[in-house]
């Protein structure tokens, strides 16, 4: 034995090598095409690039070139889950442009099928966080349910997916003759499955504790990122636009905000962004059921309209509450049957653009947890 | 707190740098606004305490023919009022003060008004393509744009 | 398959023994079917209800592998744009032998609604990877992505494994004489 | 052991007159009820998860589907088999390999009948243990070899998980060492025999005073439930393969036969913890009703039916729970599984020292 060597090194010293990882675009719980450039140390998250673009369809350019009402197709495309709740903004801005008023049965079935596209729309969000977080089975309980809701959307519309049921001036066709009874139905349906979630997912000790305490979002950033809808109400920001700029006849109903209160862990954890959507399901079964009563029977579905609808010259910001947040269409006229120009303001696209900033420091496993818990659609993100 | 009051006190404090309130309803009011001193103004619409426009609904470019113009829709949490500012620029020398200081969110947007019409804002941090490739050439959003016949060796038209 | 193609020539095509062996193999294709778990755009979105209780893809013996190395056929679901496309093509090299496609969906077939001014969207997936089955809608029901499952599994059923080359050469001459015919008809 | 039981080798060897014939067939047996055994177990999770989750599974190969784990087999072995250009080939073939090795000859000490086990040697819990832990170096080697990050996150997590879940197992087993006071698994039955109020799980032979130490037997036997769950990845611990992070862990790059094989080896590993889970704690192959159905044949019977409930309990937790993550996984090893299983091995010492 030679002498004993002088073993000389600090903890600093120790340097280890950050490895980058490519997640997607064709991951399995990248809910599509996003890409995420991921920078590991190990395994915690040391920095987050995402890079989107993958199904960038030119929804804008395609909306020069076509009529007004032929651009519904195309905004049914954009943020695919929840099209009914995609039509709303963009008919309702160019009314507003037009001047007209649609009939009063026309904005109860409005706001029937948004509430019910609301429903779908969370329970993909809730199946699909249950998924990143691998529980398989609740994802399939829930889309059991869920096409029970398209097969009211395809007896209305007769689409499953995407509807193109909402039009400038009124709806395409009237409602069936049995929908009052297929949605009381459907939202007993709905009530019973979620008390079955809530017991399977929500409050599983294994699911709280995979999504409490990660991700958390302060309300000050969700506000700076833009952030809105179950992201931003997360963090216990009571900002619903159903509520703050009604539009429609959202006045008429009566419905709570639903915020994260930090109920198993802080205030704007993953839990509590998944929580909003469960809550809101009810929510949205409450609004439902009051639109139901309060719906006349009689009347027309459609405004009377010229051909060729063209606007007066000027532009307009129409807003609405998406299932996913804030959707906004800024539409501009130059008088012609073809708009000017129609920016979509994709609400996941702003609240994807939070994700860098809220996933440093967690664990990969975490970083899969807070994308599944801001749910994204790629065809909005994109466009 | 309505447009016509917002605009008097821009206009008081900036002077110049408010062109003009155009209002003709049923299209929304807006502020055009001159591009060089559009730091400043945002910066005071988000502090000032009785306007508090805190969040950034929307930032769109435009292609207005001979100019290219950029438009902010804010939005206040605390009052819940709105108010939308435009710039303009021209094509050949595209240059709008970055936001992204300001509001966060529009780190994203202008990235995009960037890609898509070649809007270029000084002092972003990472002004790159968002939605196209980032070898894409051209802004597909300008009236002008012609489509390419080939990315990639892959035939792009029909 | 070198010393099974030897075999093979003298029975050339319906050799009984090779035959039968091609019918076993091919069943084994057709009936068990691994598909590449990744969606691009509102044809994923109906894809995962076929996968979910009410259609459940499952009974066809699909069962979702989210490695290209595992999987025998990918289902392209909605618009691939020119920056997927590369990822597209490089998927679908990752993918083992014997390995298929079909394509879900307008977007995925020619371009969909995208056709005319989609300057970023690829006029169909057919332009960088080869098809087999084509399931046209936007987006297509589930009942027509499973109809299409039964024709690709028909058509793994009838391809040839052994004497591959001969018998592609010789379906072409067939189909060129009858070509011929026609033309010399006319 | 006092008497000296009349085995299938033994048996064998006298009718042939050859001790290879009887080596053979008494090697082969194993490989034979493995395979048989890997085809219903791929069904049963494809038809359990179907059942729990309101669907069909799979019904039109064969009738209700049920040769459909079959077309699959004959699909695999026609599969490309891919060595990506960048993977260090050697260790990247050998792994496949490795761990179906270990996970077969992990088979070759479980008894499945009192007069059938492949190879009776007397530290039979020691081997299957040591022989367990090779599987590790399989994915290790496959993980390291495929030159793929994903790959490589999951074998590394696979390791840390696998040697953390070993301690409170090998705690477990030591405890049932002492309280049937042999290694070798054919004793540690026999130790067991009589009704079911005999098993291990519920205090092992005694007086009514085992009373005491019956919730300390529960105990460990979750315990070592919880454990091997862990060791063979499955959910709610089955991250290094965790589908929705790591595209499929250490197997990301494997195709054909060779994925067949890591298939295999995770099937084989679920009977051999389902069937030392039985050995160990629900009595092996003794009937639960004293002398009622017991002897050699009934015994594989038992065997094999306390064994598939196990995989079949295996297969309802996975299709139920959600997934743990890394540090939590760890923490549940060190944090408890760890102390409560020292405090199980020291009761149990306690009450063999005064019983």
């Amino acid at each position: 034995m030679g002498e004993l060597k002088k073993v000389d090194f600090e903890y600093s010293q120790l340097n280890s090598e950050r490895m980058r990882l490519n997640v997607g675009p064709q991951h399995p719980s990248t809910h599509g095409v996003l890409r995420l450039e991921v920078e590991l140390d190990g395994e915690i998250v040391t920095e987050v690039v995402p890079h989107i673009g993958y199904l960038h369809r030119c929804f804008e350019k395609h909306c020069e070139n076509m009529t007004y009402p032929q651009v519904i197709p195309y905004v049914d495309r954009m943020d695919y889950i929840c099209s009914m709740n995609n039509e709303l903004p963009y008919v309702m801005g160019v009314e507003k442009m037009l001047g007209i008023e649609v009939p009063e049965k026309v904005e109860y079935i409005r706001v029937i099928f948004s509430e019910l596209n609301r429903i779908a729309n969370h329970q993909i969000a809730i199946a699909t966080f249950g998924l990143d977080a691998g529980a398989f089975t609740p994802f399939l309980y829930l889309f059991r349910d869920r096409e029970f809701i398209l097969t009211i959307f395809e007896k209305a519309s007769g689409g499953r997916l995407l509807y193109n049921y909402f039009w400038v001036g009124g709806l395409a066709h009237d409602v069936h003759p049995t929908f009052k009874e297929d949605i009381r139905w459907i939202v007993k349906r709905v009530k019973e499955t979620n008390k079955e979630i809530a017991d399977l997912l929500l409050y599983n000790k294994i699911f709280i504790e995979r999504t409490a305490n990660v991700g958390i979002l302060p309300a000050d950033v969700a506000i700076n990122y833009g952030c809105s809808g179950p992201v931003a109400r997360g963090s216990g920001l009571p900002f619903d636009l159903r509520k703050d700029a009604p539009y429609s006849i959202y006045d008429r109903f009566d419905f709570n905000v639903v915020t994260g209160r930090g109920e198993v862990g802080t205030v704007g954890d993953c839990w509590d962004r998944n929580i909003v959507r469960f809550h809101e399901i009810e929510e949205s079964c409450r609004i439902i059921e009051q639109a139901l009563e309060q719906m006349p029977d009689e009347g027309d579905v459609r405004e009377k309209l010229p051909k060729k609808i063209r606007p007066p010259q000027g532009e307009i910001y129409s807003k609405a509450e998406n299932p996913k947040g804030e959707l906004g269409f800024y539409i501009v006229s130059n008088g012609k049957d073809k708009p000017e120009r129609v920016k979509g303001r994709g609400t996941s696209f702003v609240n994807l653009s939070v994700l860098p900033e809220i996933s440093k420091g967690y664990l990969f496993a975490d970083l899969i947890m807070i994308l599944g818990s801001i749910d994204i659609v790629l065809g909005e993100v994109d466009r | 707190m309505i447009e016509q009051e917002i605009y008097n006190k821009l206009k008081e404090h900036f002077g110049d740098a408010i062109v003009e309130l155009k209002e003709a309803p049923p299209s929304d009011p807006f502020i055009q606004v001159n591009p060089e001193r559009l730091q400043d103004i945002c910066l005071y619409l988000r502090d000032e305490g009785d306007m508090l426009f805190d969040y950034l609904s929307n930032l769109s470019g435009m292609d207005l023919a001979e100019n290219l113009g950029v438009v902010y829709h804010l939005y206040s949490m605390k009052y819940k009022h709105t108010i939308v500012l435009k710039v303009t620029v021209s094509k050949e020398n595209p240059n709008v003060p970055s936001v992204e200081r300001i509001w966060r969110t529009a780190d994203w947007h202008e990235r995009e008004a960037y890609d898509l019409f070649g809007v270029i804002f000084e002092g972003h941090h990472n002004l790159i393509r968002i939605l196209n490739p980032y070898d894409w050439e051209g802004y597909p959003l300008r009236k002008d744009y012609k489509t390419p016949e080939e990315y990639h060796g892959i035939k792009v038209p029909y | 398959m070198g010393l099974l193609n030897k075999l093979d020539d003298p029975y050339y095509g319906g050799g009984i023994i090779l035959g039968t062996l091609e019918d076993v193999l091919n069943w084994g294709r057709s009936k068990s079917d691994w598909y590449l778990q990744f969606g691009l755009a509102c044809c994923a979105i109906e894809f995962m209800a076929v996968n979910a209780s009410h259609f459940d893809f499952m009974r066809f013996g699909c069962i979702p592998r989210t490695s290209p190395r595992q999987a025998d056929f990918m289902i392209v679901s909605g618009t691939v744009t020119m920056k997927m496309a590369e990822r597209i093509k490089t998927l679908y090299e990752q993918m083992a032998e014997p390995r298929y496609v079909i394509s879900m969906g307008s977007c995925a077939n020619c371009g969909g609604p995208y056709w005319e001014h989609g300057y970023h969207v690829l006029k169909g997936v057919d332009r960088v990877i080869p098809v087999d089955v084509y399931v046209p809608g936007c987006p297509p029901r589930p009942e027509a992505l499973e109809e299409g499952m039964i024709k690709l599994q028909k058509m793994i059923n009838e391809q040839a494994i052994f004497n591959k080359r001969k018998r592609l050469r010789e379906a072409e001459e067939k189909e060129k004489s009858v070509s011929d015919v026609v033309l010399s008809q006319n | 052991m006092g008497q000296h039981i009349i085995t299938l080798y033994d048996w064998l060897a006298k009718l042939s007159n050859s001790d290879l014939i009887a080596v053979i067939v008494v090697a082969v047996l194993p490989l034979i009820f493995l395979v048989v055994y890997a085809l219903v177990a791929i069904l049963g999770e494809l038809k359990i998860s179907a059942f729990i989750q309101e669907r069909l599974g799979p019904m039109r190969t064969g009738p209700w589907g049920i040769i459909q784990p079959v077309a699959e087999v004959v699909k695999l072995l026609q599969k490309e088999d891919i060595t990506p250009e960048p993977a260090n080939k050697t260790l990247f073939n050998l792994a496949p390999f490795l761990m179906f090795t270990a996970a077969y000859a992990g088979f070759a000490v479980i008894p499945f009948s009192s007069h059938f086990v492949p190879a009776g040697i007397n530290l039979g819990l020691f081997y299957i243990f040591a022989i367990g832990s090779l599987a590790v170096i399989g994915i290790v080697m496959g993980g390291w070899a495929s030159n793929n990050k994903y790959s490589l996150l999951g074998a590394l997590r696979s390791v840390s998980q696998i040697v953390s879940y070993e301690i409170p197992a090998a705690i477990v087993i030591l405890t049932v060492v002492v309280l049937a006071n042999s290694m070798n698994l054919q004793v540690i039955n026999e130790k067991q025999s009589g009704w079911f109020w005999n098993w291990f799980v519920f205090g092992g032979p005694g007086s009514a005073w085992k009373i005491l130490v019956i919730p300390f037997t529960v105990v460990m036997m979750l315990l070592y439930l919880v454990a091997s769950l862990a060791e063979t990845n499955r959910t709610p611990f089955d991250i290094p393969e965790g589908e929705s992070e790591l595209v499929a862990g250490y197997h990301t790059e494997y195709s054909g036969m060779k994925f067949a094989m890591f298939f295999f080896a995770e099937y084989a590993n679920m009977f051999i913890v389902a069937a030392l889970v039985t050995i160990l704690f629900f009595g092996g192959w003794n009937s639960p009703f004293g002398s009622f159905m017991s002897g050699p044949f009934w015994g594989v019977f038992w065997f094999i039916i306390k064994s598939f409930f196990f995989v079949f309990v295996q297969i309802w937790l996975r299709w139920t729970l959600p997934r743990l993550r890394v540090d939590q996984l760890m923490g549940v090893s060190w944090k408890f599984m760890v102390p409560i299983a020292f405090v199980c091995f020291f009761a149990v010492g306690i009450w063999v020292m005064f019983m």
